[in-house]
């Protein structure tokens, strides 16, 4: 029986196959779909008996912490973080990510919230991925406006972290820290070559091994479906009912 | 002489002076709401916010109100409700000094005074534009052989001590103790404030020192110069293991504050409440 | 899978290698005897010891047993009960390195690797002779401007990391979470330890995170590597809220440990319980 | 009626009398007159309608922290602890104070505990009082072997805080920061300024108004033994018996 897969589901599967070594996932604030990831790689690592710990910031039941809201910062700063997610109003050619607006800095046309730990957790954390479902030249630009946190640093700069893959809505970007330069490897059903130079301002280099993305299987959609949903429901209501209708 | 001092909501809001440095809670450790209002019916000016680390419905709504000249925060936001229009607005019309700051950053800074030493170090940040538009921080050469990296550049930031701090919590005992449970940075928003202040849901008549556990739970009245009962003072916001926000209102906010007129309204009704 | 691992205090003892250095807890804060014997039987050699901030009876006896080749801490003392003389002797026929330091800077070398920054200040100290024999600290003019006092020299501690931490605590819930109640320093100890391992009285069929209040007694079980149940595993010591320490036993021990043979009849009767 | 007043009554009245301006005294380990000074200041504060707080680390119930071991150091760093006790193996006329030796540092003749927290609070409290029963020209030297913390420091160097009295089972001093000396200011009865003298290796002034040290009125030992002794026996049950035989 062929299943109806959802976009979410798809992109919450890219997420989860990028997990599987972790030990400990965390997931900063407004993120339903790197949640439901984490849930999910957490779910299937235990059916390998393996374990794998996920902090859900702004949750209580999935969150470890209790040292205060300085904890996030000090446990991927000791190293105990293997993978965070990081968004961005704009995000440019060599990873810098920009969370604070449009213009001129401090003169902006547009302002959004600000940087968040994004400053921080860009340096400390092994592997940042970069989620930004919104795929197009104005979130994905050749320059930023204001490089909340950047995305490489000089060699004397102390930085066991800092980013290794980029998902938007339509590709699977790695990025190549040596070239300081994305590297295209997965297309979304219907994407080319072609329709992602077009939506992308950055350059990019492309995976000679380059594929489209795989689809979950029917066992991975049964975890999500049945597992999964509910426990997103409780932190992400609104997504998980648009989504699986719990 | 009890050992706490139980003022009115008012009393808080008359401690707070035109000009004085605010500490304000994030939204998940205990947002004054009902003291907010008091102070935006006050008509205060000029405060400059210290969020640790972001602000909520709460700033936005003192920024809108015309009470703030500076704020410091690593993000003001409507959270799923989207951008915080006063603050957007008053950022894009260049009416409001904005420290742009990182989480990290702002709890180093409290803890540097919390330690009464002059600035704390902290690891990443060196190359973004935060850095680079902060002029009280400073960058000096590792002088600590042991680190490992050679002429690594090391990040310094400033102590910052607060004028005033207040926050909203479930309760408080018999003595002034504050029950914070896991919320322990609104003790290192208190160690480095001059003055504290808290209202609360209930006193309650106990001594949560008698029993360990619960001793772990609290911020000690040594820190506290007054406490207010203000029942449902976060609201809308949540209060943490007691209520949770009222999305509705939040949204209906959200809404509102899009314009300037949308928001004056809004803040007409709900200050005549 | 469990979420924790459920070891023996053998196994505790095997992680233990000549050499490393042991973050070793203060009398008020679970010490973990029983690990400390099964360690003096491996005849592990070498061990450099981290106190925070003091030791009591767990460090005497590993020095005594000439299991320590360095120390660093506060104060080595049987409180009430008068001097460590193992300690004491050791320093006075100078075959024990002492680091001598103060309360405050052992916190805070702890607290520089809990935020991975490779030094923190610290005011006072200067012009102790603590702060003149200790070679790894260093004092700099203070590069901040905001600092009020003119050419202040600052005291600059390096982080140090503890490769192992070993306390002993009443209790952890079914998924490996330890009950710490006030006593926080064990969660900087912890954040500041490759491997921390934890004996307890205990395991306890619940989930202390339920539980906002709970929960805030805790340490994470995502800082231990392993958790071994040990009755009564801080005697002669006290465990805080759990028992009281036998004043008796180490008052015999304090007399006994007044010489080297009375120390050696000592343990070995104790060793071979 | 003459009441028969014991040497510790008549010392732990002498510090009381110290704490009156007090809002927070914390009082270090093995330190049962000063314990007990601070909860008689504390119970005489309550009558007249003033707020004394007490912290006595090793006590449960008179324990105000939460925040562990390192919150007696960040507090008094903040400025919220007013008085603090320290002692010392030996203690000099410049008010150095030595927890760590007798001989050269570090090939010491006679080892002793340690430093504790002495190198930061003797800068930060206000109003350190040195207390040291032993009143012998071994423990009040003219130049301590080690200098745990050192009674003066240079105006650059951040000290908001100091030593103000030195308490013997002889004398109370008080020390003048400037001239970087103490001053003897009460006897205690049967001692003059020339056994004091005779007793105290360094140099010291004499205060014009120099007293007898005054006994504590019967409402203050009423109030010690009947409130004060069962409280100073729940963490100093043996030197409670020997006292107050409670």
């Amino acid at each position: 029986m062929e299943l109806n897969i959802k976009r979410e589901e798809l992109l919450i599967s890219q997420l989860a196959d990028l997990l599987v070594n972790d030990k400990h996932v965390a997931v900063g604030a407004a993120s339903p779909i790197p949640g439901a990831a984490a849930l999910l790689a957490k779910e299937e690592a235990k059916i390998k008996n393996k374990r794998l710990r996920v902090t859900i910031l702004h949750s209580n039941k999935y969150n470890n912490f209790t040292d205060g809201a300085r904890e996030l910062f000090d446990c991927a700063a000791q190293g105990r973080i293997d993978t965070f997610f990081l968004g961005g109003v704009q995000i440019d050619g060599q990873a810098n990510i920009n969370l604070v607006g449009i213009g001129k800095y401090p003169k902006l046309n547009k302002r959004f919230p600000g940087s968040f730990g994004s400053a921080l957790m860009y340096f400390v954390v092994p592997q940042i991925i970069l989620f930004r479902e919104e795929h197009s030249p104005r979130t994905l630009v050749n320059r930023v406006d204001f490089i909340s946190a950047p995305g490489v640093s000089e060699d004397n700069i102390y930085r066991p972290g800092g980013p290794k893959y980029l998902l938007t809505n339509r590709a699977l970007f790695k990025f190549n820290k040596n070239d300081k330069k994305f590297l295209l490897s997965r297309l979304n059903h219907n994407e080319t070559i072609e329709t992602i130079t077009n939506l992308t301002e950055f350059n990019f280099d492309v995976d000679k091994n380059i594929s489209e993305m795989i689809d979950p299987d029917n066992e991975r959609i049964h975890i999500l479906r049945k597992y999964i949903a509910p426990m997103v429901s409780e932190f992400y209501p609104e997504f998980a009912k648009r989504i699986w209708d719990v | 002489m009890n050992s706490f001092d139980k003022i009115s909501v008012k009393e808080i809001v008359d401690e707070v002076s035109d000009g004085c440095l605010l500490g304000i809670p994030a939204d998940y450790s205990g947002v004054p709401m009902q003291f907010t209002k008091e102070l935006i019916k006050k008509g205060i000016k000029n405060l400059r916010l210290y969020c640790l680390p972001l602000t909520t419905i709460q700033g936005d709504m003192l920024i809108g109100s015309g009470c703030v000249s500076e704020i410091e925060a690593a993000a003001v936001t409507l959270g799923e409700f989207g951008l915080a229009s006063r603050f957007s607005e008053a950022i894009e019309q260049n009416i409001l000094l904005m420290k742009d700051s990182t989480c990290p950053a702002l709890h180093a800074q409290l803890q540097a005074t919390e330690k009464s030493v002059p600035f704390m170090p902290l690891r990443g940040v060196i190359g973004s534009d935060i850095q680079k538009h902060r002029k009280d921080w400073c960058i000096i050469p590792n002088p600590m052989n042991s680190s490992g990296i050679k002429d690594e550049p090391i990040l310094l930031l400033p102590a910052v001590q607060l004028d005033i701090f207040v926050f909203h919590a479930a309760c408080s005992d018999r003595n002034g103790n504050i029950q914070i449970g896991r919320r322990r940075e609104l003790a290192t928003l208190a160690h480095a404030s001059k003055k504290v202040f808290v209202t609360v849901e209930k006193i309650i008549d106990e001594d949560f020192f008698e029993n360990e556990l619960s001793a772990a739970t609290c911020l000690p009245a040594l820190y506290v110069d007054g406490i207010a009962v203000a029942k449902n003072g976060a609201w809308p916001c949540a209060l943490p293991g007691a209520y949770k926000a009222d999305n509705n209102e939040i949204k209906n906010y959200s809404i509102a504050a899009k314009t300037k007129d949308g928001f004056n309204q809004y803040m007409k009704l709900l200050l005549s409440k």
